[in-house]
């Protein structure tokens, strides 16, 4: 059985985006998923400091501070792409006009809800960002992340057992072993690596899994 | 929803189109209730809206209006301008209620909820959504992205957020990257089709599925 | 005894505007104050519609009816002015951050209320636009009026009979016959035409009245 | 009230002068809290900042912020985002209060009132209005009007309108109708005081009485 890389986990995820999609992708791994979208479709990727068609890296002596994504790395602009304020960005956010966002997480529960801000630790200076209003402010939002933690307990759990980004949000988790839906009927398997079993998936999560309809 | 205050704005072509589609039964939800015979006007001479959301329907030819309003034929929801601006962006902006302090002690707030909060008063209005938005723009692209005329611009940008499908009627388009990305006004996230209307003729500009 | 014109209403309003204020102008009689604002001071025009920087009327030739007023009338824009959408024109209203607003009413109460928009009779079909919105956005709203209907009875009066616009929103009025503050304290002359007395006005108006502090 | 995301719009002369100029004992709201030596670092390093609203202020250069916080020497209100704006926003538009969805159910709604809207669970938020709001933009004229760089624009528009009174910082002025009236992004209305950067020197540009 062949664990997904990071690499690989980002480009199976820019495969579910598709054309003319509104997209915003988490910092951190997330921003990734920018690398694997086919340069033959319109997708529009927004970023909540205020940049919609945002487009790759720029070259190095062409580096502009005024034009970061939201992960304070220089970004460029595509033609057709825009302006806007933090309110107006939040608006795109919440008012449900971003399609697709693409966040990390600590945890997710089989409901979908989320953790991916706080890991709860006493002494840990606490900072939101926007995942809060991206995790409840999309149409759709998608978790990538590694199934498991380093120690091996399975980060796709029955009860989210670190604060909450939002509740029931979360509609597909690609991990490195297995790609799952999650929502109000529980999770579900849509695919899994080569080798892997239900049965050996299911004890790795200690979850009552299933595969998905359709599936 | 449909753009315009008094003339300016109104989309009067995909008004037009209206008409001639046939659909009726509509809730507007407009600042004026149309003047005249052209545009909103039109819509109620043909008898096609039920009920209208508005701050100002009384106008000097808004005869059509008031004949139907007078007959009982449609409902109408009167409310504050900035009121009607305040919902609207609400429901662009996924609020779920806001606390607004025009109106208090109004007949226009009757039978609301109000709330004191830091010694104002303030009344509890809804937001307002739209399957569908027809708005009129100067120039727009096939991104969607919008820039307006003057005071025509209005209640277009505002608008555009709310609905589930935003329609917008421009004189010119544009290749992408010809409008500076500094001066869109209406991003295109918020445009779903664009019709590009310069006398007689008509071109579709920009076609996304809507879901409304 | 000489009663103001509704010019000189006007005139006379004009010259509490101070340098450097925004102001509203309601559609109607108050537009008429624009004409007697000074050219030398700065004084900035808002209009509802999206308009800040309104200039005066353009000659026959130059009309645009993209570019008009609130009460639908052609208008120009200074060098400076600025367009916006509703919701930041009713922002710049309702955030306080106009100076001054200028209306005309059917009644004001002693403490400030405003009734201007509807009659109250049954088959009016009822209109309010950005009237509320105006009377108790503004940080000051005056009001100008004649004093009294053309039946004689006082339009400034101990409480409201018309539907109101707004509570407690007035702070001045002025009238063909006397300029007067009104607020919690109930209302007081600031001035009045030549060859009127206090007498003479709390007998036409019915209400009890006093001298403004300092007049 | 201090503009900028990361970098990005940060009005860092109007800060060294507020440093210099000793005011303490300072709430900032802020998205950051200041990373580096530079800008909100050096306030927080100058130890001026009793409390800080805002929504991330962890940062890999953190450190003087993140060494007020473990001394217990400053208060921290952690926002959302989208909050952070929707609050600024509701000040600068005379809302008493707004419900919204984010961070229903999260430790940052604890103790919050919450309702069911339409099947949906939102948290009612209060406005957050400022003394000061201290903004950063790239022209701006002697009306205060303003036009923006890029991202750089991010809170600066929101906050201006959120304030009681504005001091932006330009790196340049140009003369009154030089601004095109469809892309002043902030009317002068909502500026009080321009002071235009250029390389070491600077010039007050627009100067009006603030009531704060």
């Amino acid at each position: 059985m062949q664990r997904l890389s990071r690499t690989a986990i980002a480009a199976r995820v820019a495969k579910d985006i598709p054309e003319g999609a509104y997209v915003n992708l988490g910092i951190g791994l997330p921003t990734r998923v920018a690398d694997f979208l086919p340069i033959e479709r319109d997708i529009f990727l927004h970023s909540e400091n205020g940049i919609l068609g945002m487009g790759p890296a720029p070259a190095e002596d062409d580096v502009n501070w005024e034009l970061i994504n939201a992960g304070k790395q220089p970004v460029t602009l595509l033609a057709g792409g825009s302006f806007f304020h933090h309110g107006d960005s939040f608006a795109m956010i919440r008012g449900g006009h971003i399609d697709i966002c693409v966040l990390g997480a600590f945890q997710v529960s089989v409901t979908g809800d989320l953790a991916n801000w706080h890991t709860g630790a006493a002494d840990a200076i606490p900072a939101v960002g926007g995942a809060m209003d991206l995790a409840i402010g999309a149409k759709r939002v998608m978790v990538m992340m590694e199934l498991q933690t380093k120690s091996g307990e399975s980060k796709l759990v029955e009860t989210c057992s670190y604060p909450l980004t939002g509740v029931a949000c979360v509609s597909r988790v690609y991990t490195d072993l297995a790609v799952f839906d999650v929502g109000p009927a529980g999770a579900s398997v849509v695919e899994m690596v080569d080798g892997l079993t239900l049965d050996a998936l299911q004890d790795m999560t200690q979850l009552d899994l299933k595969w998905a309809q359709g599936q | 929803m449909i753009s315009g205050f008094g003339d300016a704005g109104v989309p009067n072509e995909l008004i037009d189109a209206l008409v001639e589609g046939g659909a009726t039964d509509l809730t507007v939800i407009c600042n004026n209730a149309g003047a005249g015979e052209t545009g909103i006007a039109a819509l109620m001479k043909a008898n096609r809206v039920r009920r209208i959301i508005c701050s100002f329907p009384r106008q000097a030819t808004s005869h059509h209006f008031d004949a139907r309003y007078r007959a009982g034929e449609i409902e109408l929801e009167l409310v504050p301008q900035g009121n009607l601006a305040a919902r609207i962006q609400a429901a662009g902006a996924g609020f779920g209620a806001i606390y607004t302090p025009t109106g208090f002690g109004t007949l226009l707030a009757e039978g609301k909820e109000t709330r004191e909060i830091e010694g104002r008063n303030y009344v509890l209005e809804y937001p307002i959504h739209a399957d569908f938005a027809l708005i009129k723009a100067r120039t727009g692209d096939r991104w969607g992205n919008l820039v307006y005329s003057k005071a025509a611009r209005n209640f277009a940008p505002i608008m555009a957020m709310a609905a589930k499908c935003t329609i917008a009627q421009v004189s010119e388009t544009v290749s992408l990257g010809s409008l500076d990305p500094e001066l869109v006004i209406t991003p295109g996230i918020f445009v779903q089709k664009i019709v590009e209307c310069a006398g007689p003729s008509s071109a579709v500009r920009k076609e996304e599925t809507c879901s409304a």
